[in-house]
């Protein structure tokens, strides 16, 4: 059981900044994913942990103590990679053995390991193939199972299920989850897969340009984010986010963009403001009657996927908003919809993008 | 479009081409290297011969009643315009003495110019078994193949760990070391032949194997093909390795050289060519015969005014042997190796 | 034990008759072992030079460049039973192993001394009814001669002269060529060596010669027309005494192949002196068992046996004196023997000055380089003079610079 | 090997310990680099102290110093275009025998390593046997090579008499500088093509065959695909053919030694072999020239190197 | 416009055939897309259209004429290649005129096209680069332009959208749907990406093993599937489809599969049969109080995405059903739940996979 502390930890790739001082404390135990835009610095700080990048200032605390001088091979952490980066040459068995060879271990004791995590991960009967041989989802488990035989202080992924197909993901992405259930050992994550980070995590850390942008439980981070991008980031489909003015009226507030204005509560504390961004994700718009809508929007295309339907449509005036339904709406492109936004469910965020409100009070 | 013909497309003047060129180029590939082999096998007298005949032929001979020796035989134009075979018995000036060996009494006086020898395919084996049992063919053979496997594993040994230090690391004056190691890609050893037996004289190392070993051990060609190589290995291989606690020694041994075996391989071919072909450098710094390289043993018929020239194709034939052996073995090292090594 | 290297190469089957005697003495020696080294000759005249300057040579060597090596010759004198007997028996050839200025160290002997001359193909002459040329013929007698015989029989080459300086010489001597001024500095360009110089020029041009030896290889490379010869392709060959073992080996009784007398000029009727020589080294480190086995090697009895084995020229005067005992029953090696030793006595002192000469090699590549170089058309005989000229000064002065 | 690993690797381990892993690679290099620094720089260093001395000796100290006098004997020229002006002709004659050669030789390898690549690119049946049957030259000995030809070529040998059965006459090829020339050339190209036939193959290979296809979809002719895809693709891998190509047959020795001999003549005397000659099968070894005009092929093949080096570095960036 | 039939068409290499007899008929202007699982023969069939792979036996019909003799370059139609299959050596003009040149069109009309596609497609400022200096969306536009500057009888897509990430995929799937519709032209389209097919679609073509096993438009298939293959290949996540017996017992029909005994209704016409297959999608199934059950199951896992939830949960001695809801189910792993089959959306199979009823009245 570890626990992993950063503190204002920065890296430098010669005069280029990609880590601007990050703190986190990831508790022992527990399943953090990094999430955030493709080089935001995900990888960086993942390897930083491992001791595969040197900290360019910051500490590195793992179990109370300071690691930065320590190279990777002796930290007794874990590393899934992106391309599993099993050794080719290798018998699977072999390839869990490695590290537990290079660390002098009794010939019986590897065997006893080896063996257990391959019964544990179901991949006993490839044991003697070469990774060649294997399926995606067969490699993946055998990563997996080189991690786990070491018996390591943290287990840290870099992405380790973007190269398999969306099926065998989803099954994949399930196994992770029983599996840290059951070792229960403190694991790091990084990936950009939506669905994966909200579904694994106990704990999400958004990054953003090589810092934290928000830190916090999945739904937390679903029904609470802190800032637009954080906002944009989480769910999928994306958040419309429109920019808007506040104006009062009425005793009531109106968010003014284009041609439309859309009423809320004044129970929110705004001041009048020219810059303002309001937020509703795809499902929480509903389709209702003209009378109750509060914008009527032009169809541009209407995907119908069964179960499911996404509309992508325009209002005068305003970007393009999506909406997510469930069944298949019988909507044709070029048909006007009248749309309403659920308060309980909308966000409200100042010029500097900062949170005012998650959820308006009717 | 010179590159792929697909199935049911119909003739086009490329294909026509493509399958002239490769005939052709086989026996043009080919063709001089078994006619070095087939002339090896005839008599000094039949490698003299003008036109050349393709197999190795030898004269007739056969016994006759009345002489010690075999005789000669021969077909002979008689002036009314028979032909007759007949053996000889002697020449003297332009006539010669005759005989037919069904009728060993009479003998026929014959201008020499009406008679053709008579021949049979006859393989001189001499050309081989001579030399062979004249020399220490098997000291030789012996030196020669320590040389060339020592050195090989020596050159494997140090190139690719040098290999492995410019491809995995970065540190300061790796740039430096790569202009180095190419620029001294372009030194024919030829013109430091003499300044290179001085630092061998000085390290007492003249007339030892050592000498012949130690010096080509360090190639650029191996390094430079071999980091090549290890730059396309990934590095979350090495990444993996280090967090299995992997020490830098086991990362090179256990991972990256298994891994660059292919490159290994054509390294190994070509090392094996250089050392088993050497020879003006062994020349040089050997000169006791049990420290000869076959190379050194088998030209041993190149005299100062006569050139053994039987002897010296048969050598060359039996110097090919390993070479024709290693091609086969390893020619698809050779054919993929290469291509995937990129060697460039 | 005591082991004693021989550097060694061979032409024929000098290195196995060699060996045979090398073993009796073994076995009546059994404290020394004395291994041949054969290697090819291009290590003689290559690497050897190279090695004796390093200081990492071997107890003795065959070697054909007799004074250019000399500086590495050990002195035997101290270490041989009976020194009249070298002085005696190999006087002449003893002043060639010497460096200038030395008349007294006695370093070697010579395996085998070599005369320079022609071989005809007698057999071709009777076809085509061409008289030989006799006794006291010119070159031009002979060339007349031999242009006659190709012309009738179509025989490719009607002459063919080894592409040696050494073989040029002994022509350019019969013409008057000096090779030396009057203090003895070499001095190759004269207009006895323009006259031999100038035919050869000719020959070549008029297809008396074949351009295939002299001008094909460069530089100072030796090829021969043996082969040619011994395929009857060529009606006279220009070479020397060392072709008979393989002449007798590979024509057998195909042809008539006749040694005849070098050919005249005007200043003389000289063919060149020369051969290899089993030399004593400096840098041997048993210097009384390596007078010990040269005293051997040297009598007159084991000389007897290795002469006549291998069918060389007596380098030791008193065989050439008493004839030695050739083991062959060819009558037409039996004739070259005869012919070319009998030639040695005629021999012009210039031909034996030059022979002895420390830098005569020098002279022989120049003459031989620069002439190929004429005959092919990159030079004009005048500019290829001055070349020789040239390369000889350069040479010597590179050479003496180092003191 | 297991033995081996388990021996080295306590060693390194400790030395990993000590020095850290940034220093490793420095240990990696260290055996090959002292090597190389004895047995090939050290050389070097003493061949430009001979290019600097004179004499025919051999040890450095009974050499006199005599600065660049050996150079500037080879750059003694009335007339540089014109060996026949110099002192030193036949360095002069190497260099441009070199510089003739060097062009045809590279361009045909380069055209026939080309064409080669491309019909073993193709689909056709035995194509690993081909590749091999064209690479099989590569690993012969040069002397081999050489004396394989030259028993083909002489006058009596096997070309000569398939060319007077079918009714010419027998050349001379050794007699003729442009038959010596060409067979120089047409050897070394035999000898090496299928090196470089290799390294086009590779690059050809490395072209995605969906670009084929698109240009097919495109309605592109064959020959115009080739000029268009095949070739604009190819083209670094060309170019690394072209140098290295050029470096080696700057270098060449042995095997037009022993084929031609040098001559007609100089007709086929390189560069390498005026130095051999100079400074090792001259009665009078001279080094120090020998040295100075190996000086100057090294300068020269070191700016061929900074060319290839220009060459692919911008191919990596470009 | 064009209409491209396929009779009977039959591939081999070698001796393996992989597509065996495809009778298909493309109608004019048609978007098409190719679905089935990896390896099913869809490229090979769209190879097979282009003319880069000859029939082995069967005939390929362009408006009417024959073409199995014509080479590919001169049936005029325009192929997308997954991996772009850029000209790496050409400028993005380049690349898209080199087809033109080809056709040795005057430089002026050359010149007009490539113009009016780039400024269609929006890449009008990267005229000039080189493909490797664009990203992976301007890339695919440049794929696509090449195709359109041709004006080609049809345009074929190889999975144009697989090497993209997810976010350009649903932007770039939208640009090709208004494509279409902007151009008008045959297009046919191979996919493995349910979403493509659903919302591209005029009519999706299954393939599976080189054999159709359903063609229809893309709501059609997902309400009808004609067979178990349509069923679990369309739609996603999976219908969940559960091997049982039918009994007859009081008028009514039960599915009974382990313990579990589902009622039907008699409606459809079903003799008692021991193996059937039941299907439903994880929409179509509905969290109930326990009286309206059919069944109760214990929840193995669920995944929270804010906006959605998937339970995966296993009723005693079934196999594990998943179950799909909008909204934040208070759910926990271990929970049980009371699940109710829609039976409207419901599907029956009979023994060979054949479908009985698609939707079952109550
Ligand atoms: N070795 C390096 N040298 C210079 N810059 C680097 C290096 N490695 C990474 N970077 C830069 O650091 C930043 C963060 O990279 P990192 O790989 O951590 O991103 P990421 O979040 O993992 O992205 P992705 O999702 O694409 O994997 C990027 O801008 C990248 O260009
Ligand atoms: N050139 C070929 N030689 C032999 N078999 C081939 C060849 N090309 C394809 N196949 C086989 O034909 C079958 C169909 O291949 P195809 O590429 O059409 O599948 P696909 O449906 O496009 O699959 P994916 O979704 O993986 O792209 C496969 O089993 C494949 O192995
Ligand atoms: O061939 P050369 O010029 O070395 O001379 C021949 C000698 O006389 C042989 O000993
Ligand atoms: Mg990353
Ligand atoms: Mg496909």
């Amino acid at each position: 059981m570890t626990e992993i502390i950063l503190k204002d930890v920065r890296k430098a790739y010669g005069d280029v900044e990609v880590i601007h001082g990050i703190d986190l404390s990831i508790d022992s135990g527990k399943f953090v994913v990094f999430v955030g835009p493709s080089g935001c610095g995900k990888s960086t700080l993942l390897r930083i942990i491992a001791g595969l990048e040197g900290v360019t200032s910051g500490d590195v605390v793992i179990d109370g103590d300071v690691v930065n001088e320590q190279p990777a091979s002796e930290r007794g952490l874990a590393m899934v990679f992106q391309s599993y980066a099993l050794y080719p040459h290798m018998s699977v068995y072999k390839n869990m053995a490695f590290g537990l060879e290079n660390s002098k271990m009794r010939r019986e004791e590897i065997d006893r390991r080896v063996n257990d995590a391959a019964s544990m991960l179901q991949i006993t009967p490839y044991l003697k193939r070469r990774p060649k041989a294997l399926s995606g989802g067969q490699r993946q488990r055998v990563a997996i199972g080189r991690a786990i035989v070491r018996d390591p202080k943290a287990f840290l992924f870099d992405e380790p299920l973007s190269n398999l197909d969306a099926e065998l993901r989803v099954a994949m992405r399930k196994e992770l989850a029983s599996l840290h259930a059951k070792l229960g050992g403190t694991m790091i994550y990084v990936t950009h897969d939506q669905v994966e980070a909200m579904t694994l995590a106990n704990t999400i850390v958004v990054l953003n340009a090589g810092r934290i942008e928000q830190v916090g439980a999945p739904l937390d981070l679903y029904n609470r984010p802190q800032n637009t991008f954080v906002a944009g980031f989480i769910g999928s489909p994306r958040m419309n986010l429109v920019d808007a003015a506040a104006e009062a009226s009425d005793g009531r507030i109106e968010l003014v963009t284009g041609p439309q204005r859309i009423a809320i509560s004044s129970s929110i504390r705004i001041t009048r403001s020219d810059k303002i961004t309001f937020g509703a994700r795809p499902e929480h718009i509903e389709i209702v009657d003209e009378k109750d809508a509060d914008i009527t929007a032009t169809v541009d295309l209407s995907e119908q996927l069964g179960g499911e339907t996404y509309l992508y449509c325009t209002p005068d005036g305003m970007p393009q908003l999506t909406v997510h339904q469930l069944g298949q709406l019988p909507v044709q492109r070029g048909q006007e919809v009248h749309l309403r936004f659920d308060r309980a469910s909308m966000h409200l965020f100042d010029g500097d993008g900062k949170v005012i409100a998650n959820g308006i009070p009717q | 479009m010179l590159t792929a013909r697909r199935g049911g497309a119909s003739w086009h003047w490329t294909d026509v081409f493509t399958y002239l060129y490769l005939a052709f180029g086989v026996c043009l590939m080919f063709g001089p290297v078994l006619w070095l082999a087939l002339s090896s096998f005839k008599t000094p007298a039949g490698l003299l011969e003008f036109p050349p005949t393709l197999l190795p032929l030898g004269q007739i001979e056969v016994e006759v009643e009345g002489h010690d020796k075999p005789l000669p035989l021969y077909e002979v134009t008689m002036e009314d315009g028979s032909v007759r075979e007949l053996a000889q018995i002697r020449r003297i000036g332009i006539i010669a003495q005759m005989v037919d060996p069904a009728d060993p009494e009479t003998s026929i006086r014959v201008p020499i110019a009406s008679r053709e020898p008579i021949r049979e395919f006859r393989v001189a084996w001499e050309n081989y078994t001579n030399p062979l049992e004249r020399f220490n063919f098997l000291t030789y053979l012996n030196n020669s193949v320590i040389v060339t496997v020592v050195a090989t594993l020596i050159t494997l040994l140090i190139n690719s760990m040098a290999a492995f230090g410019l491809a995995i690391y970065e540190f300061k004056g790796r740039n430096a070391v790569m202009l180095f190691v190419i620029g001294t890609l372009m030194i024919p050893i030829t013109i430091i032949l003499v300044p290179a037996y001085l630092v061998v004289t000085q390290l007492n190392m003249v007339n030892t194997l050592w000498a012949v070993i130690l010096p080509g051990a360090a190639t650029p060609t191996g390094v430079f093909l071999l980091r090549q190589y290890m730059l396309t290995l990934p590095r979350d291989l090495i990444e993996a390795a280090r967090m299995d606690k992997a020490s830098e020694w086991a990362i090179y041994w256990r991972i990256v050289l298994p891994l660059s075996l292919p490159a290994i391989a054509v390294l190994a071919i070509f090392s094996v060519m250089w050392r088993w072909n050497d020879f003006l450098w062994p020349l040089v710094v050997l000169n006791r015969s049990e420290v000869y390289t076959l190379q050194i043993g088998l030209n041993a018929f190149q005299g100062e005014l006569d050139v053994q020239w039987h002897y010296v194709l048969a050598m060359t034939v039996v110097t090919l042997i390993p070479v024709a052996l290693v091609f086969a073995f390893l020619q698809r090292f050779i054919t993929t190796g290469i291509a995937s090594t990129g060697m460039k | 034990e005591t082991e004693l290297r021989i550097t060694w190469y061979n032409d024929g089957n000098e290195g196995e008759v060699m060996r045979e005697i090398l073993d009796r003495y073994e076995a009546a020696n059994p404290d020394v072992k004395v291994t041949l080294d054969v290697v090819p000759y291009k290590a003689i005249l290559e690497s050897l030079p190279v090695q004796l300057a390093a200081g990492e040579g071997p107890d003795l060597a065959r070697v054909t460049d007799l004074g250019g090596l000399s500086e590495h010759y050990m002195d035997l004198t101290p270490h041989i039973s009976d020194a009249a007997y070298w002085e005696t028996n190999f006087g002449p050839f003893l002043k060639w192993l010497r460096q200038p200025g030395d008349d007294s160290a006695i370093s070697g002997f010579m395996t085998q001394l070599t005369v320079t001359g022609p071989y005809v193909n007698k057999t071709l002459f009777e076809q085509a009814g061409v008289d030989l040329p006799g006794d006291g013929a010119t070159w031009d007698d002979w060339a007349v001669a031999v242009r006659e015989v190709a012309d009738k029989l179509e025989i490719p080459i009607p002459m063919a002269w080894d592409r040696s300086g050494h073989r040029v010489s002994g022509p350019a001597i019969s013409m008057g060529a000096k090779m030396f001024d009057a203090d003895g500095k070499p001095a190759l360009v004269d207009d006895g060596l323009k006259a031999m110089a100038g035919k050869l020029y000719d020959w070549h041009q008029d297809g008396t010669m074949p351009k295939e030896l002299w001008g094909s290889v460069s530089g100072s490379q030796y090829l021969g027309a043996n082969e040619d010869f011994a395929n009857a392709q060529v009606a006279m060959y220009m070479s020397g005494s060392w072709q008979i073992p393989q002449f007798a080996d590979k024509i057998g009784d195909a042809f008539d192949w006749w040694a005849v007398p070098a050919p005249c000029g005007p200043a003389a009727c000289t063919g060149m002196p020369g051969g290899a020589a089993l030399v004593a080294l400096k840098t041997s480190e048993h210097p009384e068992e390596v007078g010990k086995l040269m005293d051997y090697l040297s009598s007159e009895e084991v000389l007897n046996e290795f002469y006549g084995k291998t069918l060389f020229i007596p380098g030791h005067l008193g065989l050439a004196a008493n004839g030695v005992e050739f083991q062959t029953d060819d009558p037409r090696a039996k004739h070259a023997l005869e012919t070319f030793a009998a030639a040695v006595p005629g021999i012009s002192p210039t031909a034996f000055d030059l022979q002895g000469y420390v830098n005569n090699r020098v002279m022989f590549n120049a003459l031989i380089s620069r002439l190929g170089e004429a005959i092919v058309g990159e030079l004009t005989l005048d500019e290829a003079y001055d070349r020789m000229t040239q390369d000889v000064e350069q040479q010597i002065a590179e050479k003496e610079r180092g003191g | 090997m297991r033995i081996l690993f388990g021996l080295l690797e306590t060693p390194f381990r400790a030395l990993q310990r000590l020095l850290g892993i940034g220093r490793m690679p420095y240990i990696f290099l260290l055996p090959n680099l002292a090597f190389f620094g004895i047995f090939v720089i050290v050389p070097l260093i003493i061949n430009f102290a001979f290019s600097v001395t004179g004499g025919d000796e051999l040890f450095l100290n009974d050499r006199p110093y005599i600065g660049g006098e050996q150079y500037s004997y080879l750059a003694d020229c009335g007339n540089y275009l014109d060996p026949q002006s110099c002192r030193e002709d036949r360095f002069w004659r190497g260099i441009y025998n070199t510089i003739t050669f060097v062009f045809f030789q590279v361009a045909f390898m380069v055209l026939f390593s080309l064409i080669t690549a491309l019909i073993l690119n193709r689909e056709i049946r035995g194509r690993g046997f081909f590749r091999a049957a064209f690479f099989f030259p590569v690993l012969l000995s040069p002397v081999v090579v050489a004396l394989i030809w030259k028993w083909i070529l002489l006058r009596d040998g096997v070309l000569n008499a398939g060319l007077t059965s079918i009714g010419f006459e027998r050349i001379l090829f050794f007699v003729d500088p442009t038959w010596s020339m060409f067979w120089a050339i047409f050897v070394s190209i035999w000898a090496h093509m299928g090196f470089y036939t290799l390294i086009l193959l590779a690059g050809l290979q490395a072209i995605p065959p969906d670009l084929y296809e698109a240009a097919e979809m495109d309605g592109t002719k064959r020959e115009r695909v080739f000029w268009r895809i095949t070739l604009p693709l190819l083209w670094p891998n060309l170019l690394v053919v072209i140098v290295l190509a050029l470096i080696k047959a700057v270098q060449i020795f042995d095997e037009v030694f022993v084929l031609t001999g040098g001559g007609p003549g100089t007709a086929t005397q390189f560069i390498v072999q005026y130095i051999y000659t100079t400074g090792f099968s001259n009665q009078v070894q001279n080094f120090g020239l020998a040295a100075a005009a190996s000086v100057v092929l090294g300068v020269v093949l070191f700016v061929l190197t900074l060319v290839q080096l220009a060459v692919t570095r911008r191919r990596e960036d470009g």
